[in-house]
C-alpha cells in the first residue's frame, strides 16, 4: 500500500471525491493556482478547472455563505479556510445560516469547510488556534478532526459524502510529519466512530487530533514502568461516540482527558459530563483534564512549548492517576 | 387585450427601453399588491391585536411593489431570497396564502413545522430560500445559488433583497464585490424606506442613492421609485436579462417608504409627522390602481371583485391556519442534522403548494421574458 | 428601597456609570432616540447627549472593532447588541481583536457588550440563543450573566469599570419579569464571585441566569417533599468561581448541573470537569445534566416549552438524584 | 537649506496643492525608505535563511513609500495602524530597530514579550496599534480611537493601512461607511500591490481603481502612485488636513507592488515574469533617490554615509536581538486578564523607545503640518 502523509491522504480523498461525483467543488483563498497555502489542493485547478477549484476574494464570510447557497441546490461545496483561525470571520454563516437550515426548513446544505488548525509550528496567536469547540456547541454541524494519515483521507471523504455542514479540522502540526499506508481504493471513515488508537487497561485517556500521538508517545514511556494506558481518537467532535468513550472508562475505570485546546469550556469539559453520569459506578479516580491553559497561543518557542501539552505532562499525569 | 407601455422611469439613466407588459400580468400585479396588504393588515391589526398571531409582526406595508414588480417576472427556475417584509414573493413564488398564515399562527403543517417565524420560509420546489435573522447573510447565498446556476451552464438569475440598513453589513459588502469580480447572475434589490427600525437611512449612510455603490463593485447601479410596481418592474427586467445574457450583477435601489412602525408594537414616533403625511400620498396602491384605471385595464367594478375575492381568499387562510394543528412538542429534537430519518425527507403537506406554484409558473410563462 | 425590574436595574446601573465617569459611552443600533429595542437605554440620548449615546448603522463587526478602538484610547465603551444573537456578526472582533490585546501587546481593553438573550418569549431561532460558552471559551474576556435586579445593577456597574471586555448577557425573559430591591446607592457585584441563591443539604443545582428561578421553584416544590436543594446562582461564567461551585458540591454531595443552553459543550461540561476532578471524593451520586437539547431554538409554543428546561424537569431529575 | 517643491502628482484630480516639503524631511524620508529595505533584506535573506527568525516572513519590498510617506506626517498625538508589511510606520513612529528585531526573533524583551510575532507591535506611547492576522480588522478599530478623539474635540488624526486583497474583507466596508457616515477623521489607505497571496488584484475585485469606493460611502477617494513616496505625502497631506478640520475620512489607494513572495517562503512563481522585470524598474527606492540626487538634496558621499549608517543600525540591533533572552516558558499564563497584576502595568523595557519617540516628533515638527 502506497504511504501517504496526513497532507497527501487528505489531497487524495479530495481528488477521489471531484472525480467521484462532479457536485463537489472547491472554494477558498489561493487553492488554485497555488494550491492553498499548505498545498493541500495542489494539481487540482489543472485537473478540474476553474469552473470547480474556485479562487475566491479575501471573504470568509460570503465563501461560507456561498457554500450554503450552492448546497442548497444540489452542490457540495468544499471551502477552504487558509488558517481555521479565520473560520472567525464567516463564523455568522456557519452557526446561524448553515448549521440552522435543515432544522428550520429541512433542506440538506451538504458542505464541508475545512483547513489547517493547531499549534506547534511557531505560528503566533492567530496561525495556531484550536476553535473546535465553537462548532461542537453548536446543533447543526458536524466537526470532525484526523489523527491519521489513514483516516484523514477516509474522513475528508465521508465529510464530503455527508449532507450536513462539516467543519474539518486538520492538524497542521501533523500535514508533513504523519505518515501512514492508504489504501488507494476507496474507502471511508464513518462520522461519528471513534477508533481505540492503543489498547490498555490500567487508564484511558480521551483525545483527538495531534494529541493522540502525545498520548501515545505517553503510554508507550508509562509502559515502561508498568502502567498500561489506552488512547481513544475521538476522529469525529460532534456528534462524537458516546458509546466508545463510555466502554473504554468502563473498562479502564480512571479517565484522563487530554486535548491541545485551552481548558475552560474545552472538549474535556463535555466528556466530563458524559462520564460523570453515565460511568459514575465505574470511576476509581478523579476525571483529570490535561490540556492548554486558558491563554492566547503565545509565538515563542519557550512559551509555545509551556503552552502545549505533551507526552510529559500526560505521563505525569497519567502516574497520578493511576496512583490514586 | 390591449398591451400597456411602460413609462421609461429613470429618464437619462440606464433604463431606456421600453417594453410592454400585458394586461394579465398588470392585474396580477395589481392582485399580488393588493392581497399582500390586505393580508399583512388582517395580521397586523386584526390577528396580532387578538393574540392569534405567535411573536412579533414586521409588514411590508408601503412597500409591496418591489417585491411585486420583480417576482412576478421570474421564469420557473429562477431563484429568490426575499426579505423580511417581502409577503408578496413568497405569494409570487407559489406559496400558498394558507401556508403563509399557519406559519404566523406558529402551525405544524407549514415549511418550518412551527420551527421558525414570521416569513421565514422557504421551499425548494418554490426555489424561495429564506432571510435568517442575521440581516444581510442572505446576500452571500444568493452568490452560492447563481455560482451553481452558472456553473451549470443555466440561464437562471437570483434575486435577493434586502433594506438599506442592511447595507451597512460587511456581508452586503463580500457578496456583492463576489458577484461581480465571478460575474454571477444576481440581482440586488435593496428597499431603501428611509428606516432601519428607528433610524433614519441619513444615519446610516452618507450617500444620497445608494446606487453609487453598483459602480464601486464594478456593477451597474439604478436608483427608482420604489412605489411604482411599472419602475421597479422595468429595473428588475433590464438587471435579469443582464445577467441571463451572463453579464453579471445589478444593485438596484428601490427609494420606498416603510408606512408602519418596525414592527407592531412599534408606533414609530421617531418619524416626523410631515413625512408620514407626505408619504401617506405615496402609497403605490392607490398609485396603480389609479393608473390602471386610467388605462382602462381594470374598471372599478373589477376592483371591488378582486377585493372580494381577497378578503374570501384571506379569511379562508385564516380559518384553514387556526384550525391547524400546533406542532408536538417532542417532535422540537427531530431532524437537527439530516440523515437517514431526515425529517425533510418525510411527507409534508406540500400539495397545496405544488399546485399554486404550477399555476403561478404557468402565469408567469405568459408574460415576455 | 425602590424596587426596580431587572431591566430598570440595568439602567441605572449603566445610568450611574454613565454620571461617575465621562469616559464611559454607548453604542448600538436604536439605542439613542429610540433607547433601544427594550428600551434599556431610553432616556439617556436626552441626558448625555449624542456624543455619549451613539447610534450606529447595522454593522456589529464594526461596532465591536470600534468599541475596542475607543477603549484603547481611554475610553469606556458600552455596546448593546440589540439581540445577543447578532453577536455572532462581530464574532471575529470579539475573539481575535478584544480578547487578546491585553496578552498580546498589553493595553487595557474595557469595555462591555451587553444584550438580550435567551428564550421563553417565542422569538424563534435568532431571537432566543444562548450563546455564551462561545466567549467562555475564549481566553482573555469576562462572561457575565445575571438573574436578579439587584445583581443586574451591581454587575453592570462592575462590568463597566473592569479593565477587560466584559460579555454582559441579559436575559430577556426576566426583563419585566423580575423585581427587586434595589439600593439607589453606589455599589457593585463582583465579578467572578457566585452567591448561594438558596441554602440546601440534599444536592446542589449550579446554574445562571433565568435557570436560576426555574432552580428555585423546583427547590420550593421538593421541599414539599423533604429534599433540600440548595441553589447556586454562578453570576459570571468567566472566570467562574471555582470555589463557590466546589463548596456547594462538597456541603451536598450530590450535583446537578442546569442551563437554557444546549446541552453538548454546554457550561454543565466545565462544571462536572472541575467537580469530577476536584470534588470526585465527595460525590455521592453522578453528575446530572439538566439542559436544553441540541437543537436551535424553536418557535412554536409547544416546540421551545419541550426545548426548555423547567421547574418539572429539574425536580424530576432531583428527586431521581436525591434518591440515589 | 533649500525648499523642494512637489510636483502636483495627480493631475486634474483633487490634488491641486502644492506644498514645501524642506530638505531634512525628505533626507528623513530616504534615510527611513532605505532602513526599511536594508533591515527587512537582512531580515528574509540573511537572517531567515540562518535560522534565526522564528515564524513566517511578510515584507514590505516595494512598498516602502506608502509607510514613509504617510507616517512622515504625523504628529505625536495622531495614531496609526499598519499592515503587515508596514515596517516604515512603526520605525516612523519611534520603535527602536533593536525591538522590531528582537521581535522578529521571538525574544522577552519587546512589546509582545514574545508572544506574538512579526510586526505584531503595538505601543499606546507611541500610538501605534498593530495589525492583527485577520485582515481588514483593524479599519473598525481605527474608527473607534477616531470616534474618541473626535469626541475629545482633539484635532488628530487616524491612519490605518491595510492590502487591496483586504478590501474584501466586510469589516473594510463597515468601518469605511461608520467613518463616512460618523464623519470620523480617518485616513484609509489602501496599498494595492497586485497581489493578494498568489490571487491577483483582478480576481479580488472588477473595478480599476478602487478609490471609487471613496464616493461609495460619500468620501474622497484618490489613486495615486504608491511608489512615489512624495505623491503618497501629498495625498496624506491632503487627506490628514480634511481630517483635521473635521470633514471626515478619505480613501487613498497607492499603486505599487509586492516585488517579493508573500512571504519568504513563498517564490512567487504565479507572477508572470515580464511584471515582475517590469516593476522592477519602478522601485520606489531608487526613484527617490534620483530624485534627491536630481535636486541636490543629496550628494552620492551623503547616500553612502547613509549605507553605512543604515548597516551599523542594523548590525547592532542584530547583534542586541541575539543576545536578547527568550522569555521564560512559564511566564505563558500571565496577564490573560487584567487585573492587580497586569503584565502591562509592571515596566518593560522601553526607554530606548521613548527616546526614539522623542526624537522622531521634535523632528516631525519640523515639518510643516
Ligand atoms: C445583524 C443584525 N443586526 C440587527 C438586527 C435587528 N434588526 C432587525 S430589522 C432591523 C432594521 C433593518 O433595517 P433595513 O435593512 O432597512 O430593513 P427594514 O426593516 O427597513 O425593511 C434591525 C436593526 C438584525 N436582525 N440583524
Ligand atoms: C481574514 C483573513 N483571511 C485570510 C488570511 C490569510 N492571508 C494573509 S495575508 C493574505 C493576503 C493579503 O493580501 P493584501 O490585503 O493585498 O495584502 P498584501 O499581503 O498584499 O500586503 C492572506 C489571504 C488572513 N490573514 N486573514
Ligand atoms: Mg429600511
Ligand atoms: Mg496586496
Amino acid at each position: 500500500m502506497p504511504v501517504l502523509t496526513y497532507l497527501e491522504a487528505i489531497r487524495q480523498g479530495i481528488w477521489e471525491e471531484m472525480e467521484r461525483d462532479d457536485s463537489v467543488f472547491l472554494l477558498g483563498e489561493d487553492i488554485g493556482v497555488y494550491g492553498g497555502a499548505f498545498k493541500v489542493t495542489a494539481g487540482m485547478l489543472e485537473k478540474f478547472g476553474a469552473d470547480r477549484v474556485i479562487d475566491t476574494p479575501i471573504s470568509e464570510s460570503a465563501i461560507v455563505g456561498a457554500a450554503v447557497g450552492a448546497a442548497l441546490v444540489g452542490m457540495r461545496p468544499v471551502v477552504e479556510m487558509q488558517f481555521m483561525d479565520f473560520i472567525a470571520c464567516g463564523f455568522d454563516q456557519i452557526v446561524n445560516m448553515a448549521a440552522k437550515i435543515h432544522y428550520r426548513w429541512g433542506p440538506a446544505v451538504p458542505m464541508v469547510i475545512r483547513g489547517p488548525s493547531g499549534a506547534g509550528v511557531h505560528g503566533g496567536p492567530y496561525h495556531s488556534q484550536s476553535n473546535e469547540m465553537w462548532f461542537v456547541h453548536t446543533p447543526g454541524l458536524k466537526v470532525v478532526m484526523p489523527s491519521t494519515a489513514y483516516d484523514a483521507k477516509g474522513l475528508i471523504k465521508a465529510s464530503i459524502r455527508d449532507d450536513n455542514p462539516v467543519i474539518f479540522y486538520e492538524h497542521k502540526f501533523l500535514y508533513r510529519r504523519i505518515k501512514d499506508e492508504v489504501p488507494e481504493t476507496d474507502y471511508v471513515v464513518p462520522l461519528g466512530k471513534a477508533r481505540v488508537a492503543r489498547e490498555g487497561t490500567d487508564l484511558t485517556v480521551i483525545t483527538y487530533g495531534a494529541m493522540v500521538w502525545t498520548a501515545i508517545e505517553a503510554a508507550t514511556e508509562l509502559e515502561k514502568e508498568g502502567i498500561s494506558m489506552e488512547v481513544v481518537d475521538l476522529r469525529t467532535l460532534l456528534p462524537y461516540d458516546e458509546e466508545a468513550v463510555l466502554a473504554s472508562v468502563r473498562k479502564c475505570s480512571k479517565v484522563l482527558l487530554l486535548h491541545e485546546d485551552t481548558r475552560t469550556g474545552g472538549m474535556a469539559g463535555e466528556l466530563a459530563a458524559l462520564i460523570g453520569e453515565k460511568a459514575f459506578q465505574d470511576l476509581d479516580g478523579p476525571i483529570v483534564r490535561v490540556t492548554a491553559p486558558d491563554t492566547p497561543v503565545p509565538f515563542a518557542p519557550p512559551l509555545e512549548e509551556y503552552f502545549l501539552p505533551n507526552a510529559k505532562k500526560v505521563a505525569e499525569a497519567a502516574r497520578k492517576l493511576a496512583a490514586y | 387585450m390591449r398591451r400597456f407601455t411602460l413609462r421609461p422611469l429613470n429618464r437619462g439613466a440606464a433604463l431606456k427601453g421600453r417594453h410592454k407588459v400585458d394586461d394579465a400580468a398588470l392585474v396580477k400585479m395589481l392582485y399580488a399588491l393588493k392581497l399582500t396588504r390586505e393580508a399583512e393588515s388582517r395580521i397586523e391589526n386584526v390577528l396580532y391585536r387578538q393574540g392569534k398571531i405567535v411573536g412579533g409582526v414586521y409588514t411590508g406595508r408601503g412597500q409591496e411593489a418591489i417585491g411585486v414588480g420583480s417576482a412576478i417576472q421570474l421564469a420557473e427556475g429562477d431563484w429568490v431570497l426575499p426579505s423580511h417584509r417581502d409577503f408578496s414573493s413568497f405569494f409570487l413564488r407559489g406559496f400558498s396564502l394558507r401556508q403563509i398564515m399557519a406559519n404566523w399562527m406558529a402551525r405544524a403543517n407549514t415549511p418550518t413545522r412551527g420551527r421558525d417565524n414570521t416569513l421565514h420560509l422557504g421551499d425548494l420546489n418554490l426555489r424561495v430560500i429564506p432571510i435568517i435573522s442575521p440581516l444581510g447573510d442572505t446576500l452571500p447565498v444568493a452568490c452560492g445559488v447563481a455560482m451553481a446556476l452558472k456553473r451549470r451552464g443555466q440561464r437562471r438569475v437570483v434575486l435577493v433583497h434586502f433594506g438599506e440598513g442592511t447595507t451597512s453589513r460587511g456581508d452586503v459588502h463580500e457578496a456583492m464585490n463576489m458577484a461581480a469580480v465571478m460575474q454571477l447572475p444576481v440581482v440586488f434589490i435593496c428597499n431603501n424606506n428611509g428606516y432601519a427600525y428607528s433610524t433614519p437611512a441619513t444615519q446610516q449612510f452618507l450617500v444620497n442613492k445608494l446606487s453609487v455603490r453598483g459602480p464601486a463593485y464594478g456593477m451597474v447601479g439604478f436608483t427608482v421609485d420604489g412605489n411604482d410596481v411599472l419602475a421597479v418592474y422595468e429595473a428588475v427586467r433590464h438587471a435579469i436579462s443582464h445577467a441571463r445574457k451572463g453579464l453579471g450583477p445589478t444593485f438596484i435601489e428601490c427609494k420606498t417608504f416603510r408606512m408602519a412602525g418596525h414592527s407592531a408594537h412599534d408606533a414609530a414616533e421617531y418619524v416626523p409627522r410631515e413625512v408620514l403625511e407626505r408619504e401617506a400620498k405615496n402609497d403605490p396602491i392607490p398609485r396603480f390602481e389609479l393608473t390602471l384605471l386610467g388605462s382602462r385595464v381594470v374598471t372599478h367594478q373589477d376592483l371591488q371583485d378582486l377585493e372580494q375575492k381577497i378578503r374570501d381568499e384571506i379569511d379562508d387562510a385564516v380559518a384553514y391556519a387556526e384550525s391547524s394543528p400546533e406542532p408536538e412538542g417532542s417532535t422540537a429534537v427531530e431532524g437537527v442534522l439530516c440523515g437517514a430519518d431526515c425529517w425533510w425527507k418525510k411527507p409534508i403537506d406540500r400539495d397545496e403548494q405544488r399546485l399554486a406554484s404550477a399555476t403561478a409558473s404557468r402565469e408567469l410563462h405568459g408574460t415576455d421574458d
